[in-house]
């Protein structure tokens, strides 16, 4: 059993004494879980098809570190990502139709749920190879020093992508040339199947990450308000020259590593532990007790994503195949190879 | 006309680019204060300061993966992989993300990134550092692969490389840096597309690319006393292959001979012999005959690394055994 | 009323086995209860019902194994008002289940010319159970009886009915191109559909003894059959292309041949006078030339000295018993070809004159029997006409010698100690000298001097 | 057989062995043979047809003065 940080207490709403904006976390975090919900369905019924990583329970790292960044700032993401696209603002009509593998997708169906990328919004796609963002999210940041851009890049990934080669050297590039990355580790415990006790000899990520003289802190996945709190001073610094930040988010996801995966690894007295931290939850009993949402409210927010998804569904389910004479381009730019 | 070496060459292409975009910056294990492991980029640290000539650490996946980040991030970087020997670490980041983020992406994301690479052996180094992988990355959709064989392209390659908006890999054969060239003083644009006619024949159509052009030649010039004149096609660029020089010369000669310092089985000579196969089937005299390097890990002692790599008499006998 | 199937739980599961339902019918199920617990081969997992409702039937038994998509149980719309939020759309249209994924039906995975489906024993043939596909057959005028199908349970589906007339549109290999048992190269065989060359005629001096593109340019021109065989557009083009294909004979044969060269004078008064006897008793058209002499001559003088007769191929020479005398035959515009007179050892001069009018006379309007070009034993190359004094071959290989004679031209000769005035040619001998050597080739040249001392006995 | 007629046996007997060539070819003095390019067997030939139509022996002897055109025209017209 691994130990639990502390539930989040009431002041830490009454920090973010903007009821409005909690009301917006809770709203984006219902919606992510509800279209996620939705794609289990779908999933079943194999109108998504290959692999699917969901994140219902990661929502708080996503809606938090999403707030406090710019529309300028960058995004490299993973392959358990559609939390983090449509906090970034992908709709959910072009992130399903991509699941669905439609033309109207917002990667034209070529990519499908590991690969959304959007590029208006600096979201620089989710990426099937662990950790292999990483060095992406170092680049990014040394095309912005060298053209004295000022923006943050934040990169995410699991607690897995610690063990890879590329965690060492981006981390050591990152700090070596000052850059402007800020490293959002979403540490659920395990990687696919293996909890972290049996993968890294050091657990605590956060003092591994400062052996790179790197500024790191860990904060509490399950609650929106504290990630997004240590969200915005990281990025400020960052912003501010102080160099690649790290932010070691604790966190648990309620099913299963993909869709496919019985779950034998972890016991069920443990995810129910976890559920009841779920942030949801925890967020709405938090708001209605101060008596800013009330039963309707969150009625009507339900019924409000109810619609959303609905229409995402049937947008997508009607979508278009992309006509198979396209299959050849964008191999290349605008060039048909010979 | 002066003449030059191809290494001065490639490093007159790199400070052209370097001074006319202040996007271009070179990065790589080496390039700044060691001048280079080839001694390439000597003097340019000097010249353009280390933001722009950027020594890495050891992390060949880590900075090349930097590399295709910063031209998403609109650089045009010019990363330096010391050897392809060491391109296996960097394989994932050229493979699954430079290749394959503007198909992913469904045409939002482009890479202009160029990565240049010494490649082949000869030079007793062993096993581990003398490959010859160019057919491998030949084979990656989303790539287009050069390799300069002459110190004219040597100089004229790297500029339009770095206008070509998805990635270039830029492959110089280990050999070819101390051999001169002549070139102008305000060198001809060059193009990074098509195959060039190197020697012209009627009877045997050879194939040559990168450190194996200078054998085609020489067996050329052995077998003209012979009596056999020999085409002989420097490819230039590996992908996409250019099939129409290729096809416009087998359909006259009828005979076809590729040299490639790769190894034999699933190399970039098995690919353009069974297109040859399948385009000009009707139009062959004989069969494809592919002078490659033997299929062992590269042997140090002189007398074997010779025997495993092709050699001017090899190609003569494979000539002759198609010209009976 | 709506269906509970069996989901999908991964990118390659195909099937799944109800290993046991924890509802019954009757029970009341609503959107995400767990309703039964699935084997994927992988794991158990527990799958969840989307939709709220009552079970009406359990169409699968426990440890009923069944594709993805395979209904598992009714359900009756739920007692309660629909909550809106609850319901899922109807199915839409657009991404149906396919029950099984029909790997067929995806035209990227058959190739174009996809192999007719492997039957097994037990599957049955021409099972058409769709009146479409029945109608389709018939449209295409298919016979479908011997038609394995791809469906389930071995019924034949549109895709087999139209993957079976596609099979019949692709185009076999061009007729034309039916390949002769002889191993030839690619375009040798092109060329000899394009030339009109009966490639099972030619022999091949390429690698391995294959046709390759001289044998059949050679053969092309010597063989243009009146029935307007394809002949190449224009004179020029087969002219150049015999040039050509001469021109790579020679430079082979002067590569690989090491000819010896021998010449000598021979003294031909007799002959002479043989011959004008024997053709003032003759019309015009019967009359001889000495060309016919000479030919016989040789030919007699081949039998003494068999090295001179044969094929040098792969290393080694096969004498040949037959003499078929090749004669180098001048083209009207140039070009040089030298078709076989056949057992010429057995031919007097007048046998051989009919012979050799006949040869010239096909060979100058394109009449030659492929036989003919394809197996001269030993060439003899005639000069004199044009005023050259003597000529030194090139062997034509296979062949292992070649005879030269030069023009009939008065030469002082000593006879009996005095000097006369007799009229002489000057002959030649290219001999190949991994066959024979100068001594043979002596022997063969005195010979031939012998026979045309005494024409009468040829 | 006048001369003109002569000349015309002459270019009808040369054009069925080889059609390309032309009698005017053939300059004052120069022999047929070397003008037109015949061999042996193509003079054979000529001789041959010359014999047939004109019916007349044509012997060996006589080959000399049917090799230019002024001897065989002067040859067919003269009766001998």
């Amino acid at each position: 059993m691994s130990e639990i940080p502390n539930a989040p207490t009431s002041s830490n709403v009454g920090a973010a004494d903007d009821a409005q904006h909690t009301l917006h976390l809770l709203r984006e975090m219902l919606r992510i879980r509800r279209f996620e919900e939705r794609c289990v369905e779908l999933y079943s019924r194999s109108a998504i098809r290959g692999f699917l990583h969901l994140g219902i329970g990661e929502e708080a790292c996503a809606v938090g570190v999403m707030e406090a960044l710019t529309p300028e700032d960058a995004i490299v993401a993973t392959y358990r990502e559609h939390g983090h696209a449509l906090a970034r603002g992908l709709s959910m009509r072009a992130t399903l139709a991509e699941l669905e593998g439609k033309l109207e997708g917002c990667s034209r169906g070529r990519g499908g749920s590991m690969h959304l990328f959007d590029a208006t919004s600096h979201f620089y796609g989710g990426n099937g190879i662990v950790a292999a963002g990483l060095p992406l999210a170092v680049g990014l940041a040394l095309a912005d020093h060298l053209q004295g851009r000022r923006r943050v890049t934040a990169c995410f990934f699991g607690d897995g992508a610690v063990a890879e080669g590329e965690f060492h050297e981006s981390m050591n590039l990152a700090a070596l040339w000052h850059l402007p990355v800020l490293f959002c580790c979403e540490n659920n415990l395990y990687a696919m199947g293996t909890a972290l006790r049996y993968t890294e000899s050091e657990v605590d990520l956060s003092l591994k990450a400062s052996s790179y003289r790197i500024p790191a802190w860990e904060v509490d996945g399950m609650d929106v308000l504290a990630v997004e709190d240590a969200a915005r001073n990281a990025a400020q610094a960052v912003l501010e020259g102080g160099g690649p930040h790290f932010l070691e988010m604790r966190t648990y996801r309620f099913r299963a590593h993909s869709m496919y995966d019985p779950d034998r690894y972890r016991d069920k007295a443990e995810i129910d532990l976890w559920k009841h931290r779920d942030p949801i939850p925890a967020l709405t009993t938090a708001l209605s007790e101060r008596g800013v949402l009330s039963e309707g409210d969150l009625e009507r927010m339900e019924t409000e994503i109810a619609a959303e998804v609905d229409d995402a569904v049937a947008f997508a389910d009607a979508g278009t195949n992309e006509p198979i004479e396209f299959l050849e381009r964008f191999v290349t730019s605008d060039r048909v190879i010979a | 006309m002066s003449v030059i070496t191809y290494r001065e060459a490639v490093r007159q292409a790199l400070r052209e680019a370097l001074l006319r975009d202040d996007r271009v910056f070179v990065m790589g294990e080496d390039v700044g204060h060691y001048g280079g492991s080839y001694a390439v980029t000597l003097g340019l640290l000097e010249e353009f300061g280390s933001e722009r000539i950027r020594d890495t650490p050891l992390s060949e996946s880590g900075f090349v993966g930097a590399g295709i980040g910063a031209a998403l991030g609109g650089m045009r970087p010019i990363v330096e992989v010391m050897t392809v020997n060491f391109s296996l670490l960097a394989l994932d980041q050229i493979m699954n993300n430079a290749a394959s983020l503007l198909y992913m992406s469904g045409g939002q994301l482009n890479v202009p990134l160029v990565i240049r690479m010494a490649t082949g052996a000869g030079r007793q180094v062993g096993a581990q550092h003398s490959h010859s992988l160019e057919g491998w990355f030949a084979h990656i959709p989303g790539l287009r692969i050069l390799a300069p064989a002459t110190v004219a392209d040597a100089r004229g390659m790297l500029w339009p490389a770095l206008q070509d908006p998805d990635p270039v890999l830029i492959f110089e054969h280990a050999m070819l840096y101390n051999t001169e060239g002549e070139l102008s003083e305000t060198p001809e644009e060059v193009d990074i597309d098509t195959a060039a006619v190197r020697r012209v024949g009627d009877d045997v159509t050879i194939i040559a690319y990168g450190g194996t052009l200078r054998t085609a030649l020489e067996a050329a010039e052995q077998l003209a006393t012979d009596g056999v004149q020999c085409e002989v096609i420097d490819l230039r660029c590996l992908r996409p292959l250019d099939m129409a020089t290729i096809r416009a010369s087998v359909s006259r000669t009828h005979r076809m001979v590729v040299v490639d310092e790769g190894w034999r089985s699933g190399s970039l000579s098995a690919e353009i012999a069974a297109r040859v196969s399948e385009e000009l089937f009707y139009d062959l005299d004989a069969p494809v005959a592919r002078v490659c390097s033997a299929e062992v890990p590269m042997p140090y002692a002189k007398h074997l690394e010779d025997e495993a790599i092709p050699q001017v008499s090899d190609v003569v006998v494979a000539v002759h055994h198609m010209v009976t | 009323m709506g269906n509970f199937t069996m989901p999908s739980l991964g990118a390659d599961m195909e099937f799944g086995r109800l290993t046991h339902w924890l509802v019954k019918p009757g029970d009341e199920v609503k959107h995400g209860d767990v309703v039964a617990v699935v084997d994927t081969e992988k794991s158990e997992i527990e799958i969840e019902i989307f939709e709220d409702g009552t079970i009406e039937e359990l169409v699968v038994p426990e440890g009923g194994r069944v594709p993805v998509g395979t209904v598992l149980a009714r359900l009756a719309a739920a007692k309660t008002a629909e909550v809106p939020s609850a319901t899922t759309p109807a199915q839409p249209s657009t991404s149906t289940i396919a029950p099984t994924v029909d790997r067929d039906d995806q035209r990227r995975s058959t190739s174009r010319f996809a192999a007719p489906l492997s039957t097994s024993a037990e599957t049955p043939l021409g099972l058409v159970e769709s009146p479409l596909v029945r109608h389709l057959a018939e449209r295409l005028h298919l016979d479908v009886s011997s038609l394995a199908g791809s469906g389930p349970g071995g019924v034949v589906t549109r895709a087999d009915v139209e993957r079976a007339a596609r099979l019949i549109e692709t185009p076999a290999v061009p007729r034309q191109l039916v390949l002769s048992h002889r191993p030839s190269s690619p375009l040798a065989r092109r060329l000899a559909v394009e030339l009109g060359v009966d490639l099972g005629a030619v022999s091949g001096t390429g690698p391995g003894g294959s046709v390759i593109e001289r044998d059949v340019r050679l053969a092309a021109h010597a063989v243009q059959s009146s029935e307007g065989a394809y002949t190449p557009s224009t004179n020029e083009d087969r002219q150049r292309a015999m040039q050509h294909a001469i021109g790579l004979l020679m430079a082979r044969s002067k590569r690989e041949i090491p000819h010896y060269y021998l010449a000598t004078t021979i003294q031909l008064s007799n002959a002479i006078a043989w011959l004008e006897d024997v053709n003032n008793a003759r019309p015009a058209a019967e009359r001889l030339l000495l060309a016919s002499v000479l030919l016989s001559a040789t030919a007699r003088a081949v039998v003494k000295v068999p090295e001179m007769n044969g094929f040098y191929d792969q290393g080694a020479f096969s004498p040949s018993e037959k003499v078929h005398l090749g004669v180098a035959i001048s083209q009207r515009g140039g070009g040089l070809i030298a078709p076989a007179i056949h057992d010429a050892e057995t031919l007097a001069p007048q046998a051989m004159m009919v012979h050799l009018t006949d040869l010239v006379r096909r060979a100058r309007t394109g009449r030659l029997r492929s036989s003919e070009m394809s197996d001269p034993t030993i060439t003899v190359t005639n000069l004199g006409d044009l005023g050259v004094d003597s000529v030194l071959g090139v062997i034509y290989p296979p062949q292992v010698a070649i005879v030269g004679f030069g023009r009939l031209k008065d030469q002082p000769w000593v006879e009996d100690g005095a000097l006369a005035i007799r009229p002489c040619i000057i002959v030649t001998l290219s001999g190949d000298h991994r066959v024979s050597d100068g001594m043979r080739g002596a022997r063969f040249l005195t010979e031939i001097d012998h026979w045309l001392q005494e024409p009468e006995k040829l | 057989m006048t001369n003109d007629e002569a000349r015309a046996l002459m270019r009808s007997v040369l054009r069925s062995i080889a059609p390309e060539v032309d009698l005017d070819d053939v300059a004052q003095g120069e022999t047929i043979q070397e003008a037109l390019e015949l061999d042996s067997f193509d003079f054979l030939q000529f001789v041959t047809g010359l014999a047939e139509v004109t019916g007349r022996e044509m012997p060996e002897r006589d080959y000399p003065k049917l090799s230019t055109v002024e001897g065989c025209v002067e040859y067919l017209t003269q009766a001998h």
